[in-house]
């Protein structure tokens, strides 16, 4: 265990050098620089910005001082957002997108789990062909497309919700459905899929034929086999929605992270960009780990190896 | 043995999603503000002298005063800190006396020094000021910042600091003479700025040193940075309450300049005890405007509550103010609707006509000074013909355009120059014309259209710019017979696009800074980095050369009324419509007036709580 | 002779399938004593283990289905009992071991959670009582070391410790009929034998009825004392197992004792199988289900199908002629789909 | 049971051995799998509701619909309407039935040889009769009906190249990946993970910002690749990942099947094995795949559309249409025409391809053969 662990130490840190790496120079590459605005910058002024910056640095020298500052944790002062460094911008931004993302991963587990179940056990009537098709309507349409339908239901036609902003919990309830709506039918769906898998295995028939509850066997002894697919979904897609949102946080006004993956993409606000991709990294790697591990004891068979 | 863990997994996964949820839903509640209104987006800053836009303006406006304000109606320069100012006769020089009673928020009073502290951090190149192109009718203040220097100016040498040292505190400064530059300017180059490779020679206390910034140069002293001695520059304390301006050129509007945002002072003391950008924390941050920061959470509010050291504190009605960061057009619409926000500065396009219609005492658009223009690369065939030009422009269909791209009440534009400026005749560009515009192409060589190369429209990535560039495009079609294609570029990508002049016809929008015909028509003289057209015409440049340098308001007016009518001639840009303003405003909210400008200072504002009351009953909001 | 353990009375089981309803068992009946071990034999998919699975509800459906039949096992029908009840007798009263101890039994569960499972279920142990339980059952099975293994997982077993577990399982409360469905098929031919020692030894121990379902005929010689052979769904011939090697009456019984490899005086063996293919149940001939393949084939084979008949010997056989004056012949190869 | 049995009886036996193995007809996977899926219904509706779909997609030049680029403000935000069904007064065709070409390009843009020959047939068809708004118009006063057929030819080429781009990459490399193995495998395998650890709108923004940069740009259509190839190759580029995972996966435990062995011991080159022997066999992890891709890209495109990164008007995709329809989801008023539409096109078409999905993963799946 310790081995693994540290195995995957080395292979995460690796990584990240690769992944800073190409994210820097990608990031150089796009035309267009983050201090390019409507109103053409004097060329001394902006030199001075620059040199706040050190982006008229050669790329090289650039190159190993956002290295070494990275690794000293210090992602530095933000571009765009000047006032702040991007260590506040994620400190203030993570818990709300963590906690918008907890929240629409709970909603998701939540009823996609059991839909899924229900799906599979009823297999081929009505709950399953009808829990399935709204699943993937839940799939099939875009976030800006159902948000805007959900504030105009849950707010305006039968107000239950406060339209947007951040503070309270009423205003977490629908943005955080809305988000974890897609994943709800995912989840729905790989349960499903994973339940029959599992139900058409021999040791389900021996459970049966010890005289177990059908809804023993399925808990009991189908569940967790079932989980699998899930549990491998939810590794990546946790990463993700925990990083936020753009769309929901665009349309419900919540100042998570989300909208700063496309921004400082669009702005070149590169050391926001490199924060954010850095953070998406470490999150991805932690889930990844997680994951492994919890398959590891889900499934005894797994070997935790590298 | 089994692993503990596994026995546990199936009841730790709940427990563990319901910790999750109770933890995210368990987030404190804030109070709500007086007055809420949305910003349209997360400020950049709130340092004044390094922002230049609207929704930094309407914070920084209420977290700080300059020497004087503008009236919320009129937009007339009113006292600020100066309680009173002088004019010399040749319209040159201002003397600002200060009010006594103003005093920072940490109950300081503010002083002269202040305020010549603060332009020198403003014109100071290393403070990045970008909007300090405005003070550059200050006497010398241009040459300060672009460190135009020639041989014989009294110089300031910025010694090396710290490598740790905050940036805001400059180094020792060594005054003397320059006698000789070595090497050449540095120039732009795409995308960015070469290295300032030159070496100064100064004598300083009879010694001759040399000194360059850059640290590939050899053989000279490392420095910060040689600038004019800023002595030289207009700005001087002239008592311990009293500070003189001198300008190059007599500058009409130079009261307007003065009471605009980023001349706002900073307090010297607390900028260099925490430097940027921390000082502008709210547990930091000292200002002396009508408000104070509480806090600001990124991307969701800035909290501003009333300052009770400010002189005029008695006129501030509201306690707290609310900033919201919100973004999107439809969340700041339902916001407002829901009674959540009292005032925002911009509506969904989709719902203008209808809250036009439906609520016209909230939503009221009136025009605006600034512009939506086309602007014509005039280096390019066919474009570089101006009967081209004058045929596109000719062409096109004004009302239709604004009627289904804005959508807002917009007025059709034939100037550079919005209508309302007093005592200034705007001159006009050719109105609508087909017949004319089609002879005018066949006259170029192209009758029919036939033989005109495809040309592109640029726009930045928004979904208005697109449907008008879908209208035009399909109006100089269907009337001219001319193939044009759109293109979108996102924001960054637009800009450099435009300034490297890599397009055919690109969109802009100006927004006058000051209220007098200069702000738009000096866009287009050869030298301004943002002409980006690749218009020069000698003409023209004499002509504005010479507006700036008439005292006589009249006159110059006609000057300037003569170069608007021959740009128009000459169209490097195809005006379209001047903007209307976007605000919405409950009724209940009181003093927030329409101006020209959309500018709506915070200590004016109050707000009837009866008639909130009534209003929230009557609409069924809680 | 006391009333039989377990009595299936024309059990008919079907499938619903593309090319329509599938009958897979087909009028089959034959009873089990208490304590007696009764051979089921046959080819893959003549329909041994849908029969068996049926008894305990166990067949998937859709599309499986009983549609005809009776099972009495202690005085009540297994196939129209409630769901509950059924569950009250799988695991206490009848319980199933299965081909292949690899898939049968839950990876991802230890094996105590498997063992324990039932007994704390079906006789109300507490934890305590049913690893106790488990332990000793392990015990019995012969595993070595069993408290200790008792908290593995099924992966960290071998293929016959496995199926050891399967049957510690299966017999944990003592139930008075088991039904073993090929318990050997996948094993070493080493292991074969202990397990079908293990079970016998435990039969006896217990007594214990017995079902136990193989193709390999070996195997029925030395376990059971009845056996019917099963081919299409249905039972063509039913008998101790004596007369059965010794004088087969059906063809196909026949067939299957000439396709055992033997060794014969020149030292080369040689395997006579049946010609053609199992039959497509979904796809019968007319008459008797074997005739395509069957040497003895008459014309009435063609159309009338054979019921069960007695035989002098006191077994029950299906077939029109009699195999050992009948002449035989290549029979034509009949045209079959798989 | 004879003792000794003569040769001549042996050649006789192996003789009806080989004619019965002859009577044996075996039915393809395919013919197998095609049979199942037509059984399952709710499959088969999805199938045929695809083909039709592709197919009016296809044919849109060809049908009686409204020029999707004709701008008229005076007509913004009509309301759907119904009656007349048709109208005659297509300007695009003049009086001898022939089609305008200056008219033409107005209203559709400059038309391949494809739309050329398929609007000279609806010319020949239909003559100058055209829908009214069916669907009503947008604020540009241009018809509904006609953009949502038109989106459909963008968005459903979209799907299907990008998805077919993602498939031949991810095949190649899983594959490859898979069946060379060792330290290949794993260096190939943690390009994967690297690629996977980059939030990969960023990868989008880069590529398509440095791609739609003017220079480039120019250098690209040069060459006739315009934004919505770029579109294609981006996104195609970016879902790769997965199939790869998947393939490689398949591989790895079809390696180790006895017919790869086979296939080696009779001197099969690699490239041969992977792309003659493995590839067959992972037809239905790809076919279920690309069913299940090609929505996720038209969402993804309509994500992109949301922050102006999709196609370039005046194309149109569904995802547009529905950025645009959302638009004008507020609580003041709701142009209800604009939201029906997209949502529908973007929602049933997913739909139908999810269920197509399982469905051919089902009618694939040889463990469930016979059920």
């Amino acid at each position: 265990m310790i081995g693994f662990l540290v195995n995957r130490l080395l292979w995460t840190a690796a990584t990240m050098w690769v992944v800073f790496t190409i994210t820097f120079f990608l990031m150089r590459s796009v035309p267009g620089g983050p201090f390019d605005g409507e109103r053409k910058l004097d060329p001394e002024i902006k030199r001075n910005i620059e040199t706040r910056y050190g982006t008229n640095d050669p790329l090289p020298v650039q190159y190993f001082r956002e290295l070494g500052k990275v690794c000293r944790g210090d992602l530095g002062p933000s571009y765009k957002l000047a006032d702040y460094t991007v260590n506040e911008i994620i400190a203030q931004g993570f818990p709300v997108s963590a906690s918008l993302g907890t929240l629409a991963l709970c909603f998701a587990i939540g009823l996609g789990l059991p839909v899924g179940i229900l799906a599979a056990t009823r297999r081929g009537k009505l709950p399953d062909y009808g829990s399935m098709t709204i699943a993937t309507i839940g799939m099939a349409l875009p976030e800006f497309f159902v948000a805007p339908l959900a504030i105009i239901l849950f707010v305006f036609v039968w107000p239950l919700f406060p339209a947007a902003g951040w503070g309270s919990w009423q205003q977490l309830i629908l943005p955080s459905v809305c988000l974890g709506l897609p994943y709800a039918a995912y989840i729905a769906r790989l349960t499903r899929t994973g339940m029959l898998d599992v139900l058409s295995q021999d040791y389900i028939r021996t459970a049966h034929a010890k005289g177990l509850a059908p809804r023993d066997v399925v808990l009991r002894h189908a569940l967790k086999g079932a989980m699998l697919p899930v549990v491998s979904f939810l590794g990546p897609a946790t990463a993700g929605i925990l990083t936020g949102s753009l769309i929901e946080e665009a349309i419900f006004a919540i100042p998570g992270l989300g909208i700063h993956f496309v921004q400082s993409a669009q702005q070149r606000d590169y050391t926001l960009a490199m924060g954010l991709v850095l953070l998406y990294f470490l999150l991805l790697s932690l889930m990844n780990l997680v994951v492994d591990v919890l398959y590891k004891l889900l499934d005894p068979r797994v070997k935790l190896d590298s | 043995m089994p692993a503990p863990g596994r026995k546990l997994l199936p009841w730790l996964f709940p427990v563990f999603l319901l910790a999750a949820a109770v933890w995210a839903l368990s987030i404190g509640t804030l109070p709500p503000a007086d007055l809420t209104f949305c910003n349209a987006t997360e400020v950049k800053s709130i340092d004044p002298h390094r922002i230049n836009g609207q929704p930094e303006g309407r914070i920084v406006g209420a977290l700080f005063e300059g020497l004087l304000q503008r009236h919320p109606e009129t937009l007339k320069p009113i006292p600020g800190v100066a309680e009173r100012w002088e004019i010399s006769t040749d319209h040159k020089t201002y003397t600002f006396h200060l009010r006594s009673n103003a005093l920072w928020s940490d109950g300081t009073p503010i002083t002269a020094e202040d305020f010549h502290y603060s332009f020198r951090r403003f014109l100071l190149p290393a403070t990045g000021g970008e909007y300090s192109t405005l003070f550059f009718v200050v006497k010398n203040s241009e040459k300060y910042t672009k460190r135009i220097l020639a041989v014989g100016d009294p110089v300031e040498v910025e010694l090396r600091k710290p490598a740790d040292a905050l940036d805001s505190i400059r180094g020792e400064l060594l005054l003397g003479k320059l006698l000789k530059i070595e090497g050449e300017a540095p120039q732009e180059e795409e995308g960015a700025t070469s290295d300032d490779q030159r070496v100064f020679v100064v004598e300083i206390d009879g010694k001759q040193r040399r000194f360059t910034s850059s640290k590939n140069v050899g053989g000279a002293e490392l420095c910060e940075t040689v600038l004019l001695d800023f002595r030289e520059v207009g700005v001087k304390v002239v008592g311990p309450r009293a500070i003189q301006i001198t300008l190059t050129n007599p500058t009409p509007y130079f009261l307007d300049i003065i009471s605009y945002y980023p001349l706002a002072p900073v307090q010297r003391a607390c900028v260099e005890k925490y430097g940027y950008p921390n000082w502008t924390k709210p547990e930091n941050i000292v200002s002396n405007g009508a408000y104070r920061l509480q806090f600001r959470h990124i991307r969701d509010r800035i909290r501003l509550v009333k300052s009770d050291t400010y002189w005029n504190r008695d006129v501030v009605k509201l306690n707290t103010v609310d900033a919201l960061a919100a973004e999107n057009l439809t969340t700041m619409l339902n916001l407002y609707l829901t009674g959540k926000a009292d005032w925002i500065t911009d509506v969904p396009p989709g719902a203008k006509g209808e809250l036009r219609k439906t609520r016209p005492n909230e939503y009221d658009p009136q025009p605006q000074q600034s512009i939506y223009f086309y602007r014509v690369n005039v280096t390019r065939k066919p474009l570089n013909d101006v009967r081209v030009r004058r045929a596109l422009s000719m062409a096109l269909d004004r009302r239709e355009i604004v009627e289904a791209g804005p959508r807002a009440g917009e007025v059709p534009a034939l100037s550079v120059v919005p209508p309302g400026i007093a005592g200034y005749e705007t001159g006009l560009a050719s109105p609508e014309n087909v017949a004319e515009a089609q002879s005018l192409l066949a006259e170029a060589g192209y009758p029919g259209g036939r033989g005109f190369p495809t040309i592109e429209i640029l726009y930045n990535t928004h979904e208005m710019h697109r449907s008008i560039a879908e209208l035009i495009q399909s109006q100089w079609k269907k009337r001219l017979g001319i193939n044009v294609g759109l293109s979108n570029q996102e924001w960054g990508v637009f800009n450099s696009s435009t300034r490297k002049l890599e397009y055919d016809i690109s969109r802009t929008g100006w927004i006058g800074d000051y209220p007098d015909p200069n702000t738009f028509l000096d866009l287009f003289v050869s030298t301004n980095e943002n002409n980006q057209t690749g218009f020069s015409d000698p003409k023209y440049d004499a002509m504005m050369e010479a507006s700036g340098r008439e005292i006589d308001p009249a006159k110059r007016l006609k000057l300037l009324h003569d170069a608007e009518a021959y740009l128009m001639q000459q169209l490097p840009i195809i005006p379209m419509f001047y903007y209307v303003s976007k605000d919405m405003v409950r009724p209940y909210v009181h003093g927030i007036y329409q101006n020209v400008r959309d500018e709506h200072p915070l200590w004016a504002m109050s707000i009837d709580q009866e008639e909130k009351a009534r209003f929230f009953k009557a609409e069924g909001l809680k | 002779m006391p009333s039989p353990l377990l009595q299936v009375e024309n059990l008919s089981v079907e499938f619903k399938t593309d090319e329509g309803a599938l009958r897979a068992v087909n009028d089959v009946s034959f009873s089990v004593a208490a304590g007696e071990t009764l051979g089921l034999a046959g080819e893959s998919g003549s329909g041994k283990s849908v029969t068996n699975l049926a008894l305990l509800g166990l067949i998937p459906s859709p599309p499986g289905r009983v549609v005809a039949g009776r099972a009495m096992f202690r005085g009540e029908d297994l196939l129209t009992m409630k769901p509950d009840r059924l569950r009250q007798i799988r695991g206490r009263h009848i319980a199933m071991i299965f081909q292949d101890p690899m898939t049968s039994l839950n990876p991802l569960m230890t094996v105590a959670d498997q063992l324990t499972e039932m007994t704390r279920l079906h006789l109300g142990h507490t934890a305590r009582q049913a690893l106790d339980h488990a332990v000793m059952m392990l015990e019995r099975v012969g595993i070595p070391a069993a408290a200790r293994r008792v908290h593995d997982y099924p992966h960290q077993f071998s293929g016959g410790m496995r199926q050891r577990v399967m049957i510690a399982m299966a017999l944990s409360c003592k139930p008075e009929l088991l039904i073993a469905d090929e318990p050997t098929t996948a094993l070493d031919v080493t292991i074969q034998a202990q397990i079908l020692e293990l079970i016998r030894e435990l039969q006896e121990q217990e007594g214990t009825a017995v079902i136990l379902i193989t193709h390999d005929l070996g195997v029925m010689a030395n376990s059971c004392r009845r056996v019917a052979v099963m081919y299409a769904g249905r039972i063509i011939e039913e008998a101790a197992v004596d007369t059965l090697f010794y004088k087969p009456r059906h063809p196909y019984t026949l067939g299957l004792l000439n396709s055992r490899p033997k060794l014969r005086s020149d030292g080369a063996s040689r395997l006579e199988p049946i010609p053609g293919q199992p039959p497509n149940v979904a796809l019968l001939p007319g008459g008797c289900a074997f005739q395509p393949r069957c040497s003895f084939a008459i014309d009435r084979c063609r159309t009338d199908r054979p019921e069960l008949r007695p035989s002098p010997e006191g077994s029950r056989f299906a077939c029109h002629i009699d195999v050992e004056t009948a002449p035989t012949h290549l029979p034509e190869a009949a045209e079959v789909r798989t | 049971m004879s003792t000794a049995a003569p040769p001549t009886a042996d050649a006789a036996r192996l003789e009806q051995l080989w004619k019965e193995s002859r009577q044996v007809h075996g039915v393809s996977l395919g013919q197998d799998a095609w049979r199942r899926l037509k059984r399952d219904r709710a499959s088969f509706a999805a199938l045929l509701f695809l083909a039709l779909l592709g197919l009016l997609a296809l044919l849109t030049p060809f049908l009686p619909l409204q020029a999707p680029r004709t701008v008229d403000t005076e007509r913004k935000f009509l309301r759907p309407q119904l009656s007349p069904l048709f109208t005659a007064t297509a300007p695009w065709v003049d009086d001898q039935g022939a089609i305008v070409e200056a008219k033409l390009e107005e209203g559709f843009g400059t038309p391949n040889p494809l739309n050329r020959l398929l609007m000279r047939a609806r010319a020949t068809c239909f003559g100058r009769w055209e829908t009214t708004h069916w669907l009503g118009t947008d604020d540009l006063g241009r018809d509904q009906l006609a953009r949502l057929f038109w989106g459909a030819r963008v968005s459903l080429l979209v799907g299907l190249v990008a998805g077919l781009v993602s498939l031949v990459i991810g095949v190649s490399y899983g594959a490859t990946s898979g069946y060379v193995g060792g330290w290949v495998d794993a260096a190939m395998m943690r390009v994967i993970d690297v690629l996977y650890s980059v939030p990969f709108i960023f990868i989008v923004i880069f590529l398509i910002t440095v791609l739609s940069e003017a220079s480039i740009k120019k250098w690209l259509l040069e060459y006739g690749i315009d934004r919505i190839v770029i579109f294609y190759v981006v996104v195609g580029a970016i879902y790769w990942l997965t199939m790869a995972r998947v393939v490689r996966g398949q591989v790895l435990s079809l390696k180790q099947q006895q017919f790869i062995e086979a296939a080696r011991t009779i001197g099969c080159g690699r490239a041969r094995i992977i792309f003659q022997h493995l590839v067959p066999n992972l037809l239905s992890v790809i076919i279920v795949y690309l069913t299940l891709t090609i929505p996720r890209v038209m969402l993804f495109e309509a994500f992109l559309s949301f922050l102006g990164l999709g196609v370039e008007p005046p194309d149109v995709s569904w995802g547009l249409l529905a950025n645009e329809g959302a638009k004008h989801i507020t609580p003041i008023s709701i142009v209800w025409w604009l939201i029906v539409g997209p949502g529908l096109a973007l929602g049933s078409t997913c739909i139908a391809l999810n269920r197509l999905g399982d469905g051919l993963r089902d009618a694939l799946d040889p463990r469930l053969k016979h059920r």
